[in-house]
């Protein structure tokens, strides 16, 4: 029973059963055809032997459907790698305002916000607050760091109007609202910002979100992105070693 | 049955006392002064409604052309119903000329002040027969088809789509709601105007507007009919354009709004004047249309830990009771909120939810209870989320809550899929068919921790609201003793909003209401003695 | 917002989005390469932006998931037929006494088990049992059939002998439990060993359980299958109208 | 605080002492009956283990090579003692050369009785020393690892693979299980011998093996030290094998078995005498080795209706005491089975599970009482059947059960997956954590619906038993007084195996046992007055 990591299938009580639980509505009206309806669309999943459980009239000609069955898909579980923030080693407390004196030599400054419409203010609060969250410090509490939390539904515009005046050097934009990808649009919105200003390069931009994730932060032109359960020295490891790796860039370009 | 808890009625009197006289207070202060929102909202009364060639409400068009010359604090009615009168012809009618730049209305002659008065008491009694006349459909239908039992089963729609949100709610009635909530679009509340006909691209919610009310109200009709039962609808009367959205929801038969008196203040830092003065106001709409109003407690559990700060919910149950009696809104419409927001790894959590909920319940004994489900601590595990919703449920029926806001399995993730409010109705009907009578088989060992529970949190919340009686409620919120959040009488958004009024300030709406709720508008000083509810 | 029926998607709450929710294990250790290869498999069940919203350790190099995605899958509505169990117009009670009375002239015989090792016996009393089930008799109370129910744990070999004994119209067979396709092993035995009989043309055979549905019971060599919420009344509508069609048929026979 | 119901004592002790009457009057009939299986049993205890090369087990073969020759009524212990006294080999020997045909047991000359019972005596100590050790194992280990607090979180494996299942278990054990079963493949029951080996290819279930019991013991025991818990093991100590899979599980450090003195006759149709001669040797073993057995009353509710049935379930509860008791096994170990199967959509339903949860609490005070969840009306709806299960959990906590077979949202379509195991072990856990202290905390309204039921079906369990008393077990299981199932006591499996003891039987093993568990054999006429539990 030695699995094979480069065809790993789903596990229920065998190895190899493949087994899947679904659920999903169509809207089609209940009876007969829309369970074969669900088994169709559970077979074109790949599922073999779709076998619908439970089905119910949500009205309106709308079928709730639990399916289970037998995926045939495989994994190579060897093959996959993650895009990980590169924090090079996750520092404390300590450790980073210890960072910061000898390897920056000044205070950093970080500014924050809840950016667009959304008003979701505990994920960044999280990150910032004095009281900081599940044990650790935010970043205001950081004698080293210089940090504004704009708090909600702050405009791209104004958070970067905020950026110029205090010669930021970092920008931390929480996003919580996803629905239509909102969230998409507004974390691209200030990318383009940041470029047309001509700052991109001197602004460390990075997100957070139950719905981020570090590749999608990247392919959103972002420096980083921190998912749920991140804590503020997470964020702030990497800040100082991209700031640092950022000078010492500058100072090798200095000489031309 | 119901005193399932032994609680010191001495105490409970000292905490509606204490919020009797913050309320009292406050309403003393901004009695002088209006907001553009409340002037709007006279406009809409008076009939005025629809938009400018560039989208801006003419309510809007009309109160901006007056703040512009400096003649709002008359009351934009003054000035309108004399150009009705004199031009003869109707508000709206006045509205398109402002809007189209044909008329001056501080230029046009003022016809004398008594005929003013009396075409202003026809329009505003027209405007109401409109309300009236919903109320009354709305008791023919609760009579006609019935209505579920409490507590109701509410479940929110929020596509961003209208016309989605209309198969989504007839569906949900379908299923077994008994309560539709269009929830809004993310912001909709800080924009100082409301969006007009039929949208189809909000985000996390949908835009508020007279005509996604009709809609609503028509697809939740035709569902009522069809399953034999009244389907209230339910929208958020909250924000910058909080008396006017009283005003549309009246007009279109709505039942249920949310409306705190706070909660834009605390939550969305929206001036506390302008906030104090328009709630006040939506909530005489909303009395006089028969409308329940659904406070916002839970909001103060969404970023405070739900065990530290129990006692800052019922505080401000005790403060927004005071402020719906003052606006002359009845307590079986008061539907008071709070929430199950306690982390479920926490021991014995399960109990001090209940005390909770069987505090509200007691010293609330008229208004139908608004529960809301776990939130904050709902995870991406759907299933045990799901469980998580089954004890809130128990919870509401062992204490007899009035409206249960339903708890979703996918809280953490997106507004309900139509599903997710299937499963969340089935989970609501079998705890509350199963255990039924369970309340009634209980009772709660005297001295044990429910009951200890219990006093703590009234102890601490009479303690507050005493404190804050002391320093009146603006120096409180100045101070961030609510919520932890500090604001000032002079910030936030919206004040610019808030004028004094003049001498000869005129507002016909707002005499009716008072006249037709049976708030002598003269007698408002003695409320001290009115605040405290008779029982 | 018209529903194009050719074209049938899963719902959550905008026409067309597809929306799937999915749980299952795979045997790999938690972690992010996990819920990357969480991600790849629904991927490959074509789901768009799949989104793993809670990943839980299970030990011993085990891990769960829920994952909602995109189904980009769609279903022709229009063109699904579900075979159905022909019993021409589903009669009650007294039609069905009168039907045989009338149409058969004479009793039929019918013979009931749980066969093999599954002891459920709840579904086929259900059936056969005098006192019935959800408001109906079962086929024990007709006086116009003589119903026999060997109860569980039947041999098929005992069945069939017992069906020639009675000289019998119809054997019922119930199949509740199905892991590792032990009803299928069981139930196509019976169909084999009717055959050897030379039995099969002879009798109705029909099964049923809570897995069984009547297109699967026709592959099995079955005439009928009967699934969840079935009732005396529906198998014995069938049962008459085999009987009589197959009566029918031997007369046409007759003259040759 | 245990007393929540206020219940008549004085039914409570007329209930129990007609099931002891009931108990005794079975006892004293069968008292002069052997069974293959206790015969195998003894064989077993003996030493004898291993297969012949047919895959026959060797107590099966010894034991039917003296049943041909008409001779087992002796005792199979006479013979093959007598056989490794006169040969001076070991009983596994003996066995051996019985299977190769190169030995007949009767035709052996007889060695003198008093070294005969010597021997006897011997090998029985040195049998029942194995089960001993592993009691005083078990004891060590949960001494130096501790275990799980009560409600034990129960969960099953049933892979049909015993590799499979070893992986599951552990990952339960993982999860916070503390008693994992391996249910055994369908059919199991009625086969009359123990497959051998380790198995691989069960239905439903893995075939109950020594080699299994022992390989999932050891899975368990590293988990154990791993997770820092004893981790108990359970199997099906039931149907045609019953005594022979008590000694393999007391061989193994199994510790808990589900052994019910009536589900075989009525739920296996195996014949009557068969079963309740094996049970109670059965229960010998299983009082001996410090095995907890779990009843199986869950089972009248799968075919009747738990509403309608349930006094038949406190019925068998108290048949199930005595039977115990009078075995030996102490009310300690005795975890007596009832179940929540309610159907969901009964109004009020809740409160009667919630009366007879607390009514077994009550009248079983000592027993760890196993408490098993809906099934039968577990629906494919896995997430209204995870609600049901947290109903369930809640009842449980409630009442202060022993075990909890945890539900699983999947009951309806298969055999729990590894993450159904994990989601209704975190269901469980979230309950008895977030209301551990509840039912301390309320007490049942005297008078009302819950004390009301819990009475009306100790009543009614008091009639049934009396009238099982005046007729007799034997004609009261004839005229399918219980569970609606009628069976002959000369009807039904296995009674082939069941045989009259000669005057001079021996049975070493059954002799010692009684002994060592305080059971005077001499003594047995006097059940009666021990038959009541001092308390
Ligand atoms: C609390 C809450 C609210 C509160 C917010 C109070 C406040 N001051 O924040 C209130 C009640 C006001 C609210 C309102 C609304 N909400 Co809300 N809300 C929630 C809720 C229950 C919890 C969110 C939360 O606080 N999580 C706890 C924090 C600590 O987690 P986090 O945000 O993920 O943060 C962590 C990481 O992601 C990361 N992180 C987050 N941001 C950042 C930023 C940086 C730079 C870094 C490095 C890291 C980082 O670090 C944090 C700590 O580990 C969720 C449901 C849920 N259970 O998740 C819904 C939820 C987020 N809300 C939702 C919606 C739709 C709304 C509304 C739009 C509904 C409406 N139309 O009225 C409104 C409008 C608000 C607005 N304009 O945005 C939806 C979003 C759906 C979606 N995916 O688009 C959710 C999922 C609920 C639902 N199922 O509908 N909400
Ligand atoms: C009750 C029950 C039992 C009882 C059975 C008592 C009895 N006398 O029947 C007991 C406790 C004995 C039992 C034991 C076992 N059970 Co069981 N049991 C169930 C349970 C809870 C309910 C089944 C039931 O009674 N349904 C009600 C009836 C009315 O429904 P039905 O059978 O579908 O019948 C309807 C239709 O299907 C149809 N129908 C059925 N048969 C027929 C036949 C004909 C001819 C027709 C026309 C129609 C028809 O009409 C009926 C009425 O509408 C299910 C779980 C569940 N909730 O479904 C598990 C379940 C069926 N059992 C299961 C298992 C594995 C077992 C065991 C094998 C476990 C073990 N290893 O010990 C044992 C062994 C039994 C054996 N040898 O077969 C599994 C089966 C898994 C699978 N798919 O293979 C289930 C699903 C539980 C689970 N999740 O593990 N079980
Ligand atoms: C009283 C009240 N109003 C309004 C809202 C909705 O939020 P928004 O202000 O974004 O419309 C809430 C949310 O819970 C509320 O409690
Ligand atoms: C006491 C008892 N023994 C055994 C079983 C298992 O069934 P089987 O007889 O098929 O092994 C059960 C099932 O619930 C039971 O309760």
């Amino acid at each position: 029973m030695a699995v094979d990591f480069q065809r790993v299938k789903p596990y229920g009580d065998t190895l190899g059963d493949g087994a899947v639980q679904l659920s999903f509505s169509l809207p089609v009206p209940c009876g007969e055809e829309a369970r074969q309806a669900a088994r169709q669309l559970a077979a074109q999943m790949g599922l073999e032997e779709p076998q619908v459980y439970h089905m119910d009239d949500l009205g309106e000609g709308y079928t709730f459907f639990i399916v289970y069955g037998t995926c045939t898909h495989t994994v190579d579980f060897t093959s996959i790698r993650v895009p990980k923030v590169d924090d090079g080693g996750r520092m404390n407390y300590e450790a980073i305002n210890r960072f910061i004196r000898e390897r920056i030599g000044r205070k950093l400054v970080v500014i924050g916000a809840c950016t667009g419409t959304d008003a979701h203010t505990v994920g960044i609060d999280a990150i910032m607050n004095m009281k900081g969250y599940d044990g650790e410090y935010g970043l205001e509490r950081y004698p080293e760091i210089e940090a504004y939390n704009l708090g909600s539904q702050v405009p791209n515009e104004e958070m970067l109007a905020e950026a110029i005046e205090r010669d930021a050097d970092a920008l931390l934009v929480s996003q919580v609202v996803t629905q239509k990808g909102v969230h998409i649009d507004n974390l691209t919105r200030l990318v383009e910002l940041t470029e047309a200003e001509g700052l991109r390069n001197r602004l460390i931009l990075v997100c957070g979100g139950p719905r981020i994730n570090h590749e999608m932060a990247l392919e959103l032109g972002f420096d980083a992105g921190f998912g749920p359960g991140s804590l503020a020295p997470d964020v702030a490891s990497f800040l100082v070693r991209e700031l640092e790796r950022r000078m010492s860039n500058d100072t090798s370009k200095a000489p031309d | 049955m119901r005193e399932k808890l032994r609680l010191d009625q001495g105490q409970i009197d000292r905490g509606r006392k204490a919020a009797a006289r913050i309320a009292a207070d406050v309403n003393r202060e901004l009695e002088k002064k209006t907001t553009v929102a409340v002037e709007r909202t006279v406009l809409r009364l008076l009939g005025i409604d629809g938009v400018d060639t560039e989208g801006v409400p003419l309510p809007n068009v009309v109160v901006d052309h007056l703040l512009e010359q400096g003649r709002l604090s008359a009351g934009a009615a003054s000035w309108v119903v004399n150009a009705a009168l004199h031009e003869n012809i109707t508000p709206q009618q006045v509205a398109e000329r402002v809007a189209a730049g044909s008329l001056s209305l501080t230029e046009i002659p003022q016809v004398e002040w008594a005929s003013l008065l009396r075409e202003g008491e026809r329009l505003a009694a027209q405007g109401l027969e409109r309300i009236a006349a919903n109320r009354r459909e709305r008791e023919e239908q609760i009579r006609r088809l019935g209505e579920g039992r409490k507590p109701y089963l509410y479940v929110i729609v929020a596509t961003g789509d209208i016309y989605e949100d209309i198969i989504q709610g007839k569906s949900a009635a379908r299923q077994g709601a008994d309560i539709v909530a269009v929830i809004r679009s993310t912001g909709q509340s800080l924009i100082d105007y409301v969006p007009y006909g039929a949208t189809r691209e909000g985000f996390g919610g949908t835009y508020a507007t007279q005509e996604n009310f009709r809609l609503m109200r028509q697809g939740l009709d035709e569902v009522g009919e069809e399953v034999g039962r009244y389907i209230r609808l339910c929208n958020y009367c909250s924000g910058l354009c909080m008396p006017e959205i009283a005003a549309m929801g009246a007009m279109e038969r709505l039942d249920v709004m949310l409306n705190d008196a706070l909660y834009g203040i605390l939550f969305r830092d929206i001036n506390m004047q302008r906030t104090l003065i328009d709630q006040a106001f939506s909530r005489l709409i909303n009395g006089y249309a028969g409308i329940m109003i659904n406070t916002g407690e839970d909001n103060y559990l969404t970023t405070a830990d739900a065990v530290e700060a129990a006692h800052t919910v019922l505080a401000s149950q005790f403060i927004n009771e005071q402020f719906a009696l003052l606006a002359g809104l009845p307590p079986e419409q008061m539907g008071l909120g709070h929430a199950f927001e306690i982390n479920p790894e926490l021991e014995d959590g399960f109990l001090l939810e209940l005390a909770q909920a069987q505090l509200s319940r007691q010293i609330f004994p008229e208004a139908p209870l608004k529960y809301m489900p776990p939130t904050k601590h709902m995870t991406g595990n759907i299933f045990k989320g799901h469980v998580q919703d089954a004890m809130f449920n128990l919870v509401s029926i062992l204490t007899g809550q009035g409206v249960q806001l339903l708890g979703m399995m996918t809280e953490a993730m997106h507004t309900p899929h139509i599903h997710d409010r299937k499963l969340a109705i089935e989970n609501a009907q079998y705890i509350f068919n199963n255990a039924r009578h369970l309340g009634e088989e209980i009772q709660f060992v005297s001295g044990g921790r429910v009951e200890a529970r219990a006093r703590e949190v009234l102890d601490r919340a009479v303690g507050m609201l005493e404190e804050v009686e002391r320093i009146g409620l603006f120096t409180a919120l100045e101070r961030g003793m609510l919520a932890d959040v500090k604001r000032s009488p002079t910030g936030g958004k919206g004040l610019s909003g808030v004028l004094e009024k003049d001498e000869n300030y005129y507002n016909p709406l707002e005499a009716e209401l008072k006249r037709r709720v049976g708030l002598d508008p003269r007698e408002e000083g003695s409320v001290h003695g009115r605040g405290l509810p008779t029982r």
